[in-house]
């Protein structure tokens, strides 16, 4: 395979995810498919203006390829005409373009993961036996996030079709742990115990959320979901502070994402597994890791090491889950 | 603006103050204030350091309202409720602290708020306008295209005493225009008002030096302590005029006198 | 000086300035500033009953005591914050990197103690080190390049703001042990219930002290001094109001040893601000920076101490935030935390032009911005609704401040 | 006035001023304003050129005609929104909601046109009516209860976001068509290249053609004029670097017609400030607004002059950042823009506390800044070392203008 | 700090000037000035605005540096780079412009940067040494602890005037102290001025009033145009000094006294 320029555009910095694992997982993929391909990586740090910059900078540097993780889905619809128009490939990453069809489309299911935490609280209220017409609070992420968004809507039909209603909802701005905390610390005044857990759309959200129930004096902590399952996530699961997170290893999508690109610089029509907004694409389920599954999903998968995660007071939340190093 | 239209006959009262009085919290800076001028008249407003000269200046000028009292222009009642509205009446004003623009040039300074030609500003005219204004002023000015801010003291007062002769008015209050001015500045500013006041104009000059308010004034009225304390002419000695600035014969003026009086009587001696 | 009255003291020899110690007195003399809108504080806190009532209104869980605890927690870290800013506004200049600063704190804290073990009194000192010595690079470009603060600090926001995420590293976010001290103190520790009884007496106390015994000075030195009984009963409000505020605080969970630790740093900064050598040149150099100059004061060494401090208390801010949520992540110190703690100066009425101020703008300003972000979660509301009504209040809270103040430039206060 | 020379002209009497019209004397001028620091815009110039060598000696495609030509676009939405900001900086206000400002009108757009079928340039005036009216309730809050910028621009931020938010409702954003001109404008257009050499010329061209009036004026009203060598010399050198220029960027896409509105409206706004008696009142007003007042100048109609041109120019930049995305979204106006929108004023030499600005400072501000934020797309950085470089590049940029002021201070122009 | 200790002795040289030229960009305020000041003398600057009298005091209290020449101060050659180091060395200073705080009160002006009691300053002692000052110079203030902003011009002279006094100098320079003095304050600070001199202070004085400057200065010295031109006694006629300052003997001050002369003779023939 001949030299050539891939870019790679990941669209924030909300969690580590994107330098962490998209990003070094697609770099890993393309060394051993095109040794002699240059790659790129931009952030667009959440600033739309931002992407288009990148986007045009990495066109005129000769990128014959870009993965383009959309800051605004519906803004990309521009980026992706103007790259193919001078005959540039476009893959979607992680969020679909829906205004213009991209080249290929490969993602966790933002909507799904929405649906998936909140559906495995919803079964664990269910199990513990707590009674219909109880209430949860959700915590989305930023208003001005389209991911956000997504998340929001597969929350929301999640806990529509459930027997449990929504105490209150709200928009975290920039996703901020302490927004989050503020807002779950006025909940938890307001409402009291009858709150019977909180649907937070990512760890950091939920993090704020169980720091308010800590600071409350509530024991013990309703239970709370994440999403992203970094490692203070993992943590908090090892601890039981925290229900769930989802286990997004990154570089499955972004090993695939690479495998495409590469076909697509052969010239090749990568094969389609499906299609969505008239894309070919292919789509990857994300786990709901949870104290039962953590085990498996993340440790024997080598996602993380124990020695990452169980350190100081951990290692005997650890022992207990038959986690060792 | 009709005020304006009218030259008034000479002689005639342009401007009376009736009880008007100024607090400022608990001070009280003017306690009811009678004062009248006339077309062609100068008079001299004198008193103490605090007297509220300044004040009642800055009453007739738009920039304070008055607590209480009324005022007359032109035979008519008024409110002067903001300094746009005085200087459009004709009563121009050289505040004591000058009210410059520091970072603008002489020029910019000179025709503030009245420029020629406001959409295209005409540079080149007033330059030249204000240089020969300088001129008449005995100003030594390097540049008038220097920031104000680059100015000596004496140098921006005759930039503030150029400005108000530019508006044409039919009032000019000069509030200590020579106090930072050199000899031969005062002299041409003393020469200005006499000018000045023979066109018709109505002139309040504010000064601490008795020899140049005896020079030009018609009619001086003294202030102490916000209060009226007696209107004098140019012919009142030294003394009485002192004393009534100072409230008492027996002043630091008149000790000063006194003791040195008596130091040259001991050398003599 | 032939009009001297011997029997009036030094400072009342004036006849036009009008004196009155009776009760009436002080009554006339109140009306007087609330005309001329010289009232310092009070226009905040009547903007502060304001919002209060509404909110109490549509939810009463506002007024609940356990809700104002919260409310005192969140205002302990961005007030932390804020009390630096008003020390940088003072002289005109601003400190955009606070927010980062807080964050790269609030991060060291989780790295040093957590991940590297270092002991915890040890990382909050590297921590408020590192704090100290970004705010002398600040104090440095502005003392020696003549760098507007503006734009050092905004240079410094992004670079300290890399520098947060470059230590958190591929962790991204660290959790504090709930079990420490720290995390106690940020979120769990009340005063008890006797000390903060007797804390709640001693700003009346050492007011009726020390007014003693300026007065006494004051007689001695033939001054007039205020009446005595205005002072003790100026002291008997302030201490009924104090113990009846933690009274209600007591009926929930208590008054928060971390706001205890917000308003000992604000009554030690007010202190250095009005009755130090120091303050007195802070005020100086903001009013008329070349005067201060002129008058011998080392005017570099003020702006080196006000952005160190301001850095100092932005670090200790972000330490206070990371207990607070007991976590250190990369969110820390994003967001609104910058426009809060400005603004929070801003309304407590600290000038952005340098000058004047005080160390309880920041108190009271912060307390109103918390309040109306409270009061707002205990509503249902949409995002969108929520910024604006949030929008909307901040600004009504504000305005009866500006009236106030528009009626003291009218008086010709300027 | 004895000493006066009458061969001199009138601005030439005194004898302290040295002046000197030689070529020779040109050079000494210059040398002599390079070591008192009185430069304009040459230290930003120097900035900026540092910046530029050290990015393409990076990534050569820095320098490549198609990334400047990216690079201009960029700096166009933006840009416009800096200019408005130079206005309310002229005057020592601040005007923090100019982000949301955009956003609004950005969303307007997307909801007028593309969801309720109005005309596009409807569209656009109701947006920029908007932006009108906000910037008046901002100026009428602070005329007539003297509430100050910083706080009512602060509600307006949050308010104004709510809005956007709320008429974008639950879609969250709104593609604009492809095929129309709103996004033919900020995407594609390019001036023609006749056209584009042609405005190239114009600068100069007026340049000698105005210096030559004023120099006829001049001579005739008894004043020095400017030696005509030296004017012609500055309009060649102007025209070559212009002409160099465009035939660079030709060498890729062309020059944006974007950007060359962005320019005009500079050029609108730089006549109105230097050359009207409004600009001349501007800077009255933020040099000493009581000096002003006592002018006679009508200082509350200043400030709402100032207020609605930057709210205006703020919903001006949102609409061409919306044809520049093609979309109106949610995230239009958030982050960076409004701290990018002030620093690039403030980069750029106007300065915060009000009486000194100029449009060019806006131009030559954003290029730097997104000189810098186009350079680092180039290079491969993770996001921390990203934002670490960003803030040193900023600061060194400014280095450069603040030691050139350091010097002007230290030579006694305050 | 060592010239501190030392109390110079009567007639002694305290500093001496030679050479020095300050610019300012293209402007040359000061050009080769030469100046002597001694113990117990006191020296009047006497110039047309402009001349650069402030300019020469500003190099002096560390205000500007000089673009050249050279400072003795005890016969030690110094550097003035601060004005704290020029107060440090005993030089005060009452600036043309006042250098006041207008956000502070009239105490803390007075005491700025010599605080008493720095880390629990004493507002008592300090207001009483404020009002006992305040009283010597005949200030009509009617509080201490109003802002300057609220005080006469005149008020916040004396506050600039009384500052100087509490530093227990070598040298005090006055730039136009008495501007904006009424009669009783002027009468003050010149008995001031006699009573610092006979302490063995050097007093440079700077004034537009002839009279003042007769009364009080040993010396007077001319700039003109930013040079030396000359130096004179008290006994030198005004018509002289007037000549010198202006740079003719036909100057604005001769012709206005002759017009104003010839129009008397008028009158009366
Ligand atoms: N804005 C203000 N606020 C409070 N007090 C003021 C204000 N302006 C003036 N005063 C007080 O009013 C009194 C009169 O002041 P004013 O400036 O009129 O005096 P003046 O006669 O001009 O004195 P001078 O000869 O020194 O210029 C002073 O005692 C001053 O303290
Ligand atoms: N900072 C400065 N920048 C440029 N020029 C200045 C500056 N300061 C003073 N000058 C110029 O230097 C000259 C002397 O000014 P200076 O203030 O010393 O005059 P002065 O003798 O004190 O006059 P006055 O009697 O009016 O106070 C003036 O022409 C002035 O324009
Ligand atoms: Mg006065
Ligand atoms: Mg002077």
């Amino acid at each position: 395979q001949e030299a050539a320029t891939v870019a790679f555009l990941m669209p924030d910095q909300a969690s580590t995810r994107y330098e962490e694992h998209d990003y070094p997982g697609f770099k890993a993929e393309m060394g051993k498919l095109c040794p002699d391909c240059t790659v790129i990586y931009q952030n667009a740090n959440a600033d739309v203006a931002l992407q288009q910059q990148q986007f045009n900078s990495v066109l005129a540097q000769g990128a014959k390829v870009i993965v383009l993780d959309p800051v605004d889905s519906s803004a990309a619809a521009a980026l992706v005409t103007l790259a193919q128009s001078q005959g540039v490939k476009v893959i979607a990453y992680d969020r679909p373009i829906p205004g213009t069809p991209a080249d290929y489309y490969v993602s966790f299911d933002n909507k799904g993961i929405g649906q998936a935490i909140a559906q495995s609280l919803v079964d664990h209220l269910k199990a513990k036996g707590v009674p219909d017409g109880a209430g949860v609070l959700q915590i989305n992420g930023s208003p001005t996030d389209a991911a956000a968004g997504l998340i929001r809507d597969g929350i929301d039909a999640a806990l529509d079709a459930s027997a449990y209603k929504t105490l209150a909802e709200f928009d975290t701005p920039d996703w901020a742990p302490p927004e989050a905390q503020q807002w779950a610390a006025g909940q938890i005044t307001r409402f009291g115990a009858d709150i019977v857990g909180v649907v937070a759309a990512n760890d950091g959200t939920g993090g704020g959320a169980i720091a308010a129930f800590k600071a409350a004096g509530v024991d013990p902590v309703p239970p709370v979901t994440g999403n992203d399952a970094t490692i203070a996530a993992l943590q908090l699961i090892i601890s039981g502070d925290q229900y769930n997170t989802i286990s997004k290893p990154s570089e499955i999508v972004a090993a695939a994402a690479a495998n495409v690109a590469v076909t697509f610089l052969k010239g090749e029509t990568p094969e389609a597994k499906t299609t969505l907004y008239d894309t070919p694409s292919e789509l990857f389920v994300p786990a709901v890791v949870t104290a039962e599954n953590i085990k498996a999903e993340i440790f024997d998968k080598g996602i993380n090491t124990p020695e990452e995660v169980c350190t100081g007071e951990y290692a005997e939340g650890c022992k207990a889950l038959g986690i060792t190093q | 603006m009709q005020a304006r239209e009218r030259l008034p006959a000479k002689g005639e009262r342009i401007l009376s103050l009736r009880g008007v009085t100024k607090r400022f919290g608990a001070v009280s800076a003017l306690t009811d204030i009678e004062l009248d001028i006339h077309a062609g008249e100068v008079v001299a407003l004198v008193g103490d350091n605090g007297a509220g000269k300044s004040t009642l200046v800055k009453v007739l000028a738009g920039v304070h309202q008055p607590t209480a009292g009324s005022i007359e222009y032109m035979g008519r009642p008024v409110t002067l409720d903001s300094p746009a509205k005085a200087l459009e009446m004709g009563i121009a004003t050289v505040f004591q602290d000058l009210a410059l623009c520091e970072n603008l040039d002489v020029v910019a300074n000179l025709f503030l708020g009245h420029e020629l030609s406001p959409w295209r500003l005409d540079e080149v005219q007033m330059e030249v306008r204000a240089w020969t204004l300088l001129k008449e002023l005995a100003a030594r000015i390097p540049s008038v295209r220097e920031p104000i801010a680059s100015l000596s003291g004496g140098q921006r007062q005759t930039v503030a005493i150029a400005r108000s002769l530019l508006l044409d008015p039919r009032i000019i209050m000069l509030d200590e225009p020579t106090a930072a001015l050199g000899v031969a500045q005062t002299a041409e500013v003393l020469n200005l008002i006499e000018r000045v006041r023979d066109r018709g104009l109505g002139v309040i000059i504010i000064s601490h030096n008795m020899e140049d308010v005896r020079a030009v004034a018609d009619r001086i009225v003294v202030l102490r302590l916000g209060r009226n304390n007696g209107v004098f002419t140019p012919e009142t000695s030294n003394q009485d005029l002192v004393a009534a600035i100072t409230g008492a014969t027996e002043n630091s003026v008149s000790r000063r006198q006194g003791r040195l009086a008596a130091e040259a009587g001991g050398t003599t001696a | 000086m032939t009009t001297d009255n011997d029997k009036t003291t030094l400072d009342r020899a004036d006849a036009r300035v009008r004196h009155d110690d009776s009760l009436k007195g002080a009554i006339r003399d109140f009306t007087d500033r609330l005309r001329s809108g010289d009232l310092g504080m009070l226009p905040v806190i009547v903007g502060l009953v304001l919002i209060s009532t509404v909110f109490s209104a549509l939810n009463p869980v506002f007024l609940a005591p356990n809700n104002l605890v919260n409310l005192l927690f969140d205002c302990a870290t961005v007030g932390v914050i804020s009390l630096g800013i008003v020390c940088v506004l003072m002289l005109g200049e601003i400190d955009l990197s606070v927010g980062s600063m807080s964050g790269l704190a609030s991060a060291m804290i989780g790295v040093l103690w957590v991940n590297a073990g270092v002991s915890l009194p040890l990382a909050i000192v590297a921590a408020l080190a590192t704090g100290a010595m970004i705010g002398a690079v600040y104090a440095t470009l502005y003392n020696r390049l003549g760098m507007p603060s503006f734009v050092s600090t905004l240079s410094g926001l992004l670079a300290i703001l890399g520098l947060q995420l470059y230590i958190l590293g591929p962790t991204g976010s660290i959790n504090l042990p709930f079990a420490s001290a720290l995390v106690g103190f940020g979120q769990l520790w009340i005063l008890p219930a006797w000390l903060s009884y007797l804390l709640g007496l001693l700003p009346g106390a050492v007011m009726v002290w020390v007014g003693l015994s300026v007065m006494r000075q004051r007689t001695a030195a033939g001054l007039s001094a205020q009446p005595l009984g205005r002072l003790v009963l100026k002291a008997a409000a302030l201490t009924v109001g104090l113990e009846g505020a933690i009274y209600y605080l007591h009926l929930g969970r208590g008054v928060p040893v971390m706001f205890g630790l917000f308003v000992l740093l604000a009554v030690i900064l007010n202190y250095g601000l009005t009755r130090t050598q120091w303050g007195r040149s802070m005020f100086a150099v903001g009013g008329n920076r070349e005067a201060a100059r002129r008058s011998g004061i080392n005017v570099r060494r003020i702006y080196l101490s006000a952005f160190m401090l301001c850095s100092t208390l932005a670090a200790l801010g972000g330490i206070l935030s990371a207990a607070r949520l007991a976590s250190s992540s990369q969110q820390a110190g994003t967001g609104d935390v910058n426009l809060n703690a400005i603004a929070a100066a801003v309304i407590g009425g600290t000038s952005l032009f340098g000058g004047r101020g005080s160390a309880w703008s920041a108190v009271l300003g912060i307390i109103v911005i918390q309040a109306i972000s409270n009061g707002l979660t205990l509503l249902n509301l949409s995002s969108s609704l929520r910024y604006m009504i949030t929008g909307g209040v901040l600004a009504i809270a504000v305005i009866v401040d500006s009236l106030a103040r528009q009626s003291r430039v009218s008086h010709g206060r300027g």
